[in-house]
Parts: structure tokens; C-alpha cells; sequence
């Protein structure tokens, strides 16, 4: 049953059904390439869709509310409604925009957003790339999105939107710094940074139980890191109205918006992965856990968001560098010490 | 304890989460007003008005404006009562003045419309419509007349 | 005006300032009227005198009779719990007091406002502009002379 | 060497968090505040001017338009300069139910500062929490008298009507109600540490300072100041009810928050209290159809919401006023902004401004 199910086991299916009338290995090889890299773009776009019907509809639940109800059964098509709103807005410049700049920042945003996808195992053995240096390549390329946030800011003439990018970097450089070094405690005691191995390492016990600091060191940064409530300062729509966004219209827009439920979905997707034990799990088809246990992070996150006000700036600051990456040193050196008297031991 | 209070708020949140929902679906089901409500429209009873104006004095914005002539037997009656809802306050001022409580709202709150003369309301026309609408609805034996009326009306 | 009789202050302050102080109005309307060249002195006194302590400027406004102007002060003191009108005339002709934002500086907002709608000037004060018509607006609204279309209350 | 300069970020009139149409220019030096000048006047619709020429009777509607989340308040306090000026007293139900009509909107209006409190920190489900149990009170205003924001409800020698049969139960299901939501309110908020962070020691108004620049009202009691004309200056039938006005120590956002909060359990109290001693009788006095005032001005204040509400009206003998003003709580409390706000950032700017709770409907008359 479970080989059957299993992604690894369709992804083999397909190998051989293309191998059965493509004459050449290169070029089955390029086919499956293509299928893969569309299979992950059709998740970030999936998942937008549904991230945002699901994101409304926790949030009126929250508030007594129903949410959207009336496009398509149970409101469901919402989000593929207003998308074909976005589609067909206009597209607004506003005067004094650095033309280059302020059209490339949504499609910059996207591509890290995009790229850190390459790394996760969706299932057993179902990784586009299982680099040996996964970890880092995702820490690497998510960190990237602090250009584009500058670039829109910068670009769009626009005191809020420049506020807003300024707020971004000073933000997301700043949780970068405990986000690693939650995530070094897990690599310590793996010993590797390769997203297989770190999934496979919690085939007995899951790491939230040996790291719990790094668990929730690891929450608030991300929640920092993606941007959202109560760290959503970059949009903070009470003080900046949307921040960098303030002056994008439509698509452009809706980039951007993809890209923060793409992001929300790579920080959960990590955070599975590091710590809730990956596609472990009895019973079920890996990839399923892996999007059950993603799915509860998610919901983790908008709870998070419907629930606490803002931080303000000095706050947030503060907030990283004294509190969050003293325990998190804290953290990494109680592994070692752990994994010293764990080895002195045995 | 730090975050104790974030806690308890998340599970204020988590409760709401599977608490009954307070949507109101506005098309299909509609709240009944209640019986002061005052807002919509006027609803004019010309049999009771007696044209005295009293109305028009009371308003403080100028809403109501109506004519009146005198007949044979040197009784008043109305030849137009224009009420400018968009100009209303709702303070029921009028409904108050009115010695033969010949006024009342029509307790609709469904008033925007698409452009702003649709907002001056003939009271007196609807009035009459509605005085020979219940007049041929009475008039059962006559039941041809009633469907041409009816679609005369429409017509307009 | 619980526990103050407003004739004490009258005749505390004829003493000092002679006929620049006046008793108009009576009962709850009784008011001290004050001459403008005088005033800035007469409040410091209301304020710092242990007797009064009007320490709080309730309210301040200023009405158009058409011959002259009439500041109106309604000060309140916390700690005697009681309060005093006390009024200031001046000419159409020259329509400039001296501003009591020394005295209370929550007369910022109100003599703006004064001098935005009744166009009278509080010398001294510290940033005297319009405060609720725009800036290039010309006339003082509030002015009995002042009379805005539809105002005559026959047109809407 | 790096050369910097101020820049100005203009904060309104369209602007998520300015409560209506205030304009707010903001002098930054980066994130922080240097000068923050409100602009008003966007919502000017010349109510004073608009009295003189409606008769006194007509009036009454335009007050519900000043400070429109709590309307009641301003229709008694035009209502009472009035009455003291034509000498009418009032029939003693018509007394228990306007106190207990604006201590509910006291309530209502709260409820307001609360969620838009929360919602300008950025937690929007508190502000849907404060609308819903604002909604309750709304219900019962429009059972008695048939609006939900602009009542026209107190009038001269009175009110317009007496409450219907099902008014008291329906009052007596959401007094008893009330305690929980609050403690909900308490939790979802209050104990909220970031929300504790954010407001505790930003925008300090001393006592002496908030005494001399005029603030009144709950912004007043935060700094520490006993002010409240319900106590000092009892009007209507305040004297019999046994109630506390929450004061402030510091006067800095918590306290005017939290004075808030206990304020409508205060309100709360003193609903209950009239509602048991509240006499059965007529609703209104009599009084001459045709209201006319005698020569004279009139200068009456009352608690708002939002603080002092004075109404100083003069009168020529004639049917219609010969000038009103309002002394407008919220705008004279507008002016303390700018000295609160220098030195704090941006994100401060918008707490500063919620609690201040300025109303821009009242602001701008």
C-alpha cells in the first residue's frame, strides 16, 4: 500500500512510462526535470489559493464570523475569484517610481520565495535536489527576500513604502541571526545538513522533544522572518498602511501576496522538517503526514496572527537580539554539552 | 511568567474558534426591525392627511416638501408631498408632528439606489398607487381589470 | 458657582481695577465683564490667588452682537470647585484681544478656532491660523454678516 | 561624514488608523517623532452656524452628528442647557432613563475605544469582540427608540418615549452577560504582554500638563486628576448612585486604557442601580409647544465619553438660538498630541491617538 502512495514510487511510474518512448536517458531525464519544477510551482500556486481562503476563514472564526461563503460551495472559489480580480486591474505606476526597479521587486520576490521549494522532502526520497548542504541553501536563498522588499520600498517614492523597507531589512536581518542558530542545535546533533538525513534522524523521536527552545526560537523568528503578526511591522497597516506594497496595483501585487503564503508555507515546511519529524509518521502515506503536520504549523501561524497586536519597532529589536539570540546561544551550548555527556556515557 | 497572558489569549481565540457564527446571510435572511425603527421611507396615508403642513414645519433639514390646494367645500387637501430621503436626518420629528398620524416609516433599510434624483420620493403617487391597488384587489369580481391596471402600472 | 459669590470677586476686584470690571447678567447668568486692557492682569489674578485658583479654562468662546464682540471665558477651579463667567468686549472696528495662552495653554485650540470662524485676533498667541476652514478661505463663517447660500432657509 | 535630515510623512486624511479624517503631519528623524501637528477641519460641516438657523427643538438631531458613537450624552447635554435656561424640570423616569441611556452608550462608546485600540495595535479580533458586545447595547437603543446611532432620544422635559416591555429583560440578559465579556475582553487583551509593552510608559501626560492644556475626561483621570463632573458638578440624578471614578497614576496609554475598562463596569453598576430604583410614572414634562427660551446664556457641561462636553448657548427670546457653541472634548484634548508624541516612533503615534480617543465627527463640529 504504502509503495504504491508513496511520491517516490509515482515519481519511479512516471520514469518508466517516459523511458518507454523517449529513446534517449538525457532526455528523460530533462522530462522529469520539467515535471518536477512544475509540480512545485503547482504547489506555491495551490497553496496560495488556498492559503488565503483558509487565512480568512480562521480568521472569522476567530471573530464569530463565517468567512467567504458565497463563490463556489462553502466560499472555496474565493480566492480564485479574486484572483481573476487581481488579473483584471489596472496596472497603476505611480509618478517618480524608478521604473526598472519598482517592476522587477515583485518578480524578485517570487524567485527566492520559489527556490527554497527545491530542498524539501515531501516524502521519502521525494526531494528535487537533496543537497548535502540543504539547510543552508534554504537559510541562504530565503534571505534573499530582503532585496526586493528594499528594492519596492525604495522604488515606489513613497515615504510609507520607504519606512516600510527600511523596517524589512532592519527585521529580517536581524531574526536571521537566531533563526540560524536555532537551527544549528538540530545540525549538531544530526551532524548534517542534509534535509534527508535530518528527517530520517527523527524516525525515533522527533526533535521538538530534544530541542524544545529551538522549537519556539525557531516559530518566532519565522513568524519574524515571513513577515507576519505580531511582527507584521513591514505592512503594519495601522501605522504604514501597507508598506512596501502601498503603491502596487493587481498582478503585481498579487505576487507579492503569493509570495508571503509561499514563504509561510517554506517556514512550515521547515519547520516540519526540523522538528515535527518530516513524512515520519504511522499509518499514512508520508506525503500526507508531511502536509497534515504543515498544515497544523500553518494554522499555528494564523493563530498567531488573529490573536496578538503589533510589536513596535524598538521592541522588535530588542526582542531579537536580547532575548532571542541569547537563548538560542544558550541552546546550541547546551547541545553540545548534552551530546558530550550523551557520548561520554555510552 | 512571560507569554502566560499571549497564552490566554490564544485560547480565547481557539475558543471562539468553534463558537456558533454571528453571520447574518443579508440576502436570503433579513432582520426584522424593530417596531420604532424609524428609516427607509415615508409612508404617506392619504386618507387620514389632512394637509396641514405640520410635517414641514417639524423637519429640521427641509426633507418634506408638499403643496396643497383648496377645494369646493374649503377643505385643504394635498396636491404633492415630495420627501428628499437623501436629505433626512431620521429624527422622526415629522412622524411626531403629525396630529392624525397620517406618516409613518416604511421600516426599509434597503436605500441606496443608483442615482441621486431616485432618492426625491413622491409620497403622494405611491400613496394613490396603492390606495387603487388595494381598491382592485377588493374589486374581486373584476379580476381583467385588475391584471391591466397592474400592467399599467408597470409601465410606467 | 457653589461656594463663590460672584459680588465678593466683583468688589475684591473693583478695588483693584476700578471700573475696568463690571457685573453683568444675573442668577446663573451673572458674568464679569472686563475690559480688554485689562484682562491678562485680571486673569493672572483669578489663577494664582488662593481665594479663586481657576486653574482650568473650561470653555472659551466668542459670540457676534452685531455693535461689538463678546469673549466668553467659563472658568472652573479644581481644588475650590468653582466656577466663574467672565466676559471681554471689543469693538467691530478692532477686533483684537490679547490671548490668554500664557494664563491656560489650553486656549491654543479655541482662540484658532475663534479667529478661524469669528475672525478675532488674540495677540500673542503662538500660532494663530485657521483651524477648521482652509487656509485660503477669506471670510469668518460664524460672523452674523456671514450668510452662506441656502441659509435663508425657504431653499435647500 | 553622512549629512541627515528630517523628513515629513503625512499621516491622513486617508489614513487606516486617524479615527475619520484627522490629518496628522508627522516631522520624523527616521523612525521617530519630532513634531506631529493635527490638521482638521476635513469634516467641518458648520453645526454651530446650522443652529442658528433651526429652532431650538431642531437642533437636537445635529448633536447626534458631533460625537456620533456616543450621541445620547450629547443630546442630554444640549437638552440640560436648555432646560436650565427655560427653568424645566424633568419627570423623575425621564431622569432614570437618560441616565441609564448614556451610561450604556458610555459603554458603547468604549467598547469603540477598545477595539479601535486594538485593531490600530493590530490585533483585529479584539476589535471585532468590542463591536459585538457594542452591538447588544446598539439592540437595545433601537428597541426604545428606533435608531442605533443617532437617537434624538432626550428632549427637552424628557424623553421622546418610554422604553418598551421587553427593554428591561433584554437590559437585565446583557448586564448579566456583561462581566464575562469583559473578562474576555481582559484576557484577549489586557493580559496580553505585548499589548502591556506597547502601551505601558508611551505618551506620558503629566497632571499638571494635562490640567493646563485642557484635557478632560477618562484621558484627565489617566494622568491622576479627580475631574469628573459626574462627581464634582452632579447633574441630573447622578448624586444617588454609588459609583468609583478610576484614576490613573501615571498617564501614560495603559492608564488610559485601563481606566476605560473599569469605567464601563462602573457604567455597568450604575445601570444596574437605576434600573432597580427607577419609578414608574410619565416620561416627559410639560412643556410649551413652542420652545422660547428667555433672553439669557447658558454655559452647561457634562461627562462624555470622551470627556467635557459643554454646550454654551445664547439666546435672543426668539424661537431659534442666537448662538451655540460646543466645547468639544475631543478637540481640545487633540491639542495635547503633538507634546505627547515627540520622541516616540511612528507605531506610538497611532496608540497616543487611540487613546486620546478623539472623535473626528466632534472634532470638526
Amino acid at each position: 500500500m504504502q509503495e504504491i502512495t508513496s511520491l517516490f514510487q509515482i515519481a519511479k511510474m512516471l520514469r518508466a512510462l517516459l523511458e518507454s518512448f523517449l529513446p534517449d536517458q538525457q532526455l528523460v531525464d530533462i522530462c522529469m526535470s520539467l515535471i518536477n519544477i512544475g509540480a512545485i510551482f503547482t504547489i506555491i500556486s495551490l497553496t496560495a489559493v488556498v492559503l488565503v481562503y483558509a487565512e480568512r476563514k480562521v480568521s472569522a472564526f476567530m471573530q464569530r464570523r463565517s468567512g467567504p461563503n458565497r463563490v463556489g460551495p462553502k466560499g472555496t472559489l474565493q480566492s480564485v475569484a479574486d484572483m481573476i480580480k487581481l488579473m483584471a486591474k489596472e496596472d497603476i505606476m505611480p509618478d517618480g517610481a524608478d521604473k526598472w526597479m519598482w517592476m522587477l521587486a515583485p518578480m524578485l520576490l517570487f524567485i527566492p520565495a520559489a527556490a527554497v521549494f527545491v530542498v524539501f522532502p515531501f516524502d521519502n526520497k521525494a526531494i528535487f535536489a537533496d543537497l548535502n548542504i540543504g539547510i543552508f541553501y534554504f537559510i541562504a536563498i530565503s534571505a534573499q527576500s530582503v532585496l526586493p522588499f528594499m528594492m519596492a520600498g525604495w522604488a515606489s517614492n513613497n515615504k510609507y513604502s520607504l519606512v516600510g523597507g527600511m523596517r524589512t531589512v532592519a527585521q529580517m536581518l536581524s531574526y536571521e541571526v537566531p533563526m540560524v542558530l536555532s537551527i544549528l542545535g538540530i545540525v549538531m546533533l544530526v551532524g548534517s545538513m542534509r534535509m534527508s538525513t535530518i528527517v530520517a534522524a527523527q524516525d525515533q523521536v522527533w526533535f521538538i522533544f530534544l530541542q524544545p527552545i529551538a522549537f519556539v526560537v525557531y516559530v518566532i523568528t519565522a513568524t519574524a522572518e515571513i513577515n507576519r503578526a505580531p511582527f507584521d511591522l513591514v505592512e503594519g497597516e495601522s501605522e504604514l498602511v501597507a508598506g512596501p506594497f502601498t503603491e502596487y496595483t493587481g498582478m503585481r501585487w498579487a505576487l507579492f501576496f503569493l509570495a508571503e503564503y509561499a514563504n509561510l508555507l517554506a517556514v512550515s515546511a521547515i519547520a516540519v522538517t526540523l522538528f515535527l519529524g518530516g513524512w515520519n509518521g504511522p499509518w499514512l502515506p508520508g506525503w500526507i503526514w508531511f502536509f497534515l503536520k504543515v498544515g497544523v504549523m500553518i494554522f499555528l501561524f494564523m493563530w498567531f496572527r488573529w490573536t496578538f497586536p503589533r510589536l513596535r519597532i524598538d521592541q522588535l529589536m530588542s526582542f531579537g537580539w536580547k532575548v532571542l539570540l541569547p537563548l538560542a546561544l544558550v541552546n546550541v551550548i547546551i547541545t553540545g554539552i548534552g551530546m558530550y555527556i550523551y557520548e561520554f556515557f555510552s | 511568567m512571560l507569554g502566560k497572558g499571549l497564552l490566554k489569549g490564544m485560547r480565547v481565540t481557539f475558543k471562539t474558534f468553534f463558537h456558533k457564527k454571528e453571520t447574518l446571510q443579508y440576502p436570503e435572511t433579513k432582520l426584522t426591525m424593530p417596531a420604532r425603527f424609524r428609516g427607509g421611507e415615508l409612508d404617506l396615508n392619504t386618507e387620514k392627511c389632512i394637509a396641514c403642513g405640520l410635517c414641514k414645519m417639524a423637519c429640521p433639514n427641509h426633507v418634506i416638501e408638499i403643496t396643497t390646494g383648496t377645494d369646493e367645500a374649503k377643505k385643504r387637501y394635498l396636491k404633492s408631498y415630495v420627501y428628499h430621503s437623501g436629505l433626512c436626518l431620521y429624527c422622526n420629528f415629522c412622524v411626531e408632528a403629525c396630529p392624525t398620524k397620517a406618516i409613518s416609516w416604511d421600516k426599509n433599510y434597503e436605500n441606496a439606489r443608483y442615482f441621486r434624483d431616485e432618492l426625491d420620493v413622491d409620497c403622494l403617487a405611491i400613496a394613490t398607487q396603492k390606495l387603487t391597488n388595494k381598491i382592485s384587489v377588493d374589486d374581486k369580481s373584476n379580476g381583467e381589470k385588475d391584471n391591466t391596471l397592474k400592467g399599467g402600472i408597470l409601465d410606467e | 458657582m457653589s461656594n463663590l459669590d460672584i459680588n465678593e470677586v466683583l468688589l475684591a476686584l473693583q478695588a483693584a481695577y476700578g471700573e475696568a470690571i463690571q457685573l453683568i447678567g444675573e442668577g446663573s447668568q451673572a458674568a464679569l465683564l472686563i475690559a480688554p486692557d485689562q484682562m491678562l492682569d485680571v486673569f493672572g489674578v483669578l489663577k494664582t490667588n488662593e481665594f479663586y485658583q481657576f486653574n482650568m479654562l473650561r470653555n472659551l468662546t466668542a459670540v457676534d452682537y452685531l455693535e461689538y464682540m463678546e469673549i466668553v471665558y467659563h472658568l472652573y477651579s479644581l481644588p475650590l470647585r468653582h466656577s466663574i463667567t467672565i466676559k471681554v468686549r471689543c469693538t467691530m472696528e478692532e477686533l483684537t484681544i490679547p490671548s490668554v495662552t500664557k494664563i491656560w495653554p489650553s486656549a491654543n485650540f479655541q482662540e484658532r478656532e475663534i479667529y478661524d470662524l469669528l475672525g478675532v485676533n488674540f495677540t500673542g498667541h503662538p500660532d494663530l491660523r485657521r483651524i477648521l476652514m482652509p487656509e485660503e478661505f477669506t471670510e469668518h463663517p460664524l460672523r452674523k454678516t456671514y450668510n452662506f447660500v441656502g441659509n435663508t432657509g425657504e431653499k435647500r | 561624514m553622512v549629512k541627515t535630515e528630517t523628513y515629513t510623512l503625512n499621516m491622513g486624511p486617508q489614513h487606516p488608523s486617524t479615527h475619520g479624517v484627522l490629518q496628522v503631519v508627522l516631522e520624523l528623524d527616521g523612525e521617530l517623532v519630532i513634531q506631529a501637528i493635527p490638521h482638521m477641519g476635513y469634516l467641518h460641516r458648520g453645526i454651530e452656524k446650522l443652529a442658528e438657523s433651526r429652532t431650538y427643538t431642531q437642533f437636537i438631531p445635529y448633536t447626534d452628528r458631533l460625537d456620533y458613537v456616543s450621541s445620547m450624552g450629547n443630546n442630554w447635554g444640549y437638552c440640560l442647557a436648555v432646560e436650565k435656561l427655560m427653568g424645566i424640570t424633568v419627570p423623575e423616569r425621564a431622569e432614570y432613563l437618560r441616565i441609564i441611556m448614556t451610561e450604556l452608550n458610555r459603554m458603547a462608546s468604549h467598547l469603540i475605544f477598545m477595539g479601535s485600540l486594538a485593531i490600530d495595535l493590530g490585533a483585529s479580533t479584539g476589535m471585532m469582540f468590542g463591536f459585538r458586545a457594542r452591538e447588544r447595547i446598539l439592540d437595545l437603543f433601537d428597541m426604545t427608540c428606533g435608531a442605533r446611532q443617532t437617537y434624538n432620544y432626550i428632549r427637552f422635559g424628557g424623553v421622546s418615549v418610554d422604553i418598551p416591555p421587553q427593554f428591561i429583560p433584554e437590559l437585565k440578559r446583557f448586564l448579566a452577560d456583561f462581566p464575562a465579556m469583559l473578562t474576555e475582553y481582559h484576557e484577549l487583551l489586557t493580559g496580553n504582554e505585548i499589548l502591556y509593552h506597547r502601551l505601558k510608559g508611551t505618551g506620558v501626560i503629566t497632571a499638571e500638563r494635562a490640567l493646563e492644556i485642557g484635557l478632560t475626561g477618562p484621558a484627565l483621570r489617566a494622568s491622576g486628576v479627580d475631574y469628573d463632573i459626574r462627581k464634582v458638578e452632579p447633574y441630573g440624578i447622578y448624586d444617588r448612585f454609588d459609583f468609583n471614578v478610576p484614576l490613573g497614576t501615571v498617564g501614560d496609554c495603559w492608564d488610559r486604557y485601563i481606566g476605560r475598562m473599569e469605567e464601563m463596569k462602573q457604567s455597568a453598576s450604575i445601570v444596574a442601580q437605576a434600573l432597580e430604583q427607577m419609578p414608574e410614572g410619565e416620561v416627559m414634562a410639560k412643556i410649551p409647544k413652542v420652545i422660547k427660551p428667555p433672553v439669557g446664556d447658558v454655559y452647561h457641561s457634562i461627562e462624555n465619553p470622551r470627556g467635557e462636553l459643554g454646550f454654551y448657548i445664547v439666546s435672543d427670546g426668539s424661537t431659534k438660538p442666537y448662538r451655540i457653541h460646543v466645547r468639544r472634548p475631543s478637540f481640545i484634548n487633540l491639542q495635547v498630541l503633538n507634546e505627547t508624541c515627540q520622541g516616540l516612533l511612528i507605531g506610538d503615534v497611532v496608540a497616543v491617538l487611540a487613546t486620546l480617543d478623539s472623535l473626528m465627527g466632534e472634532v470638526d463640529c
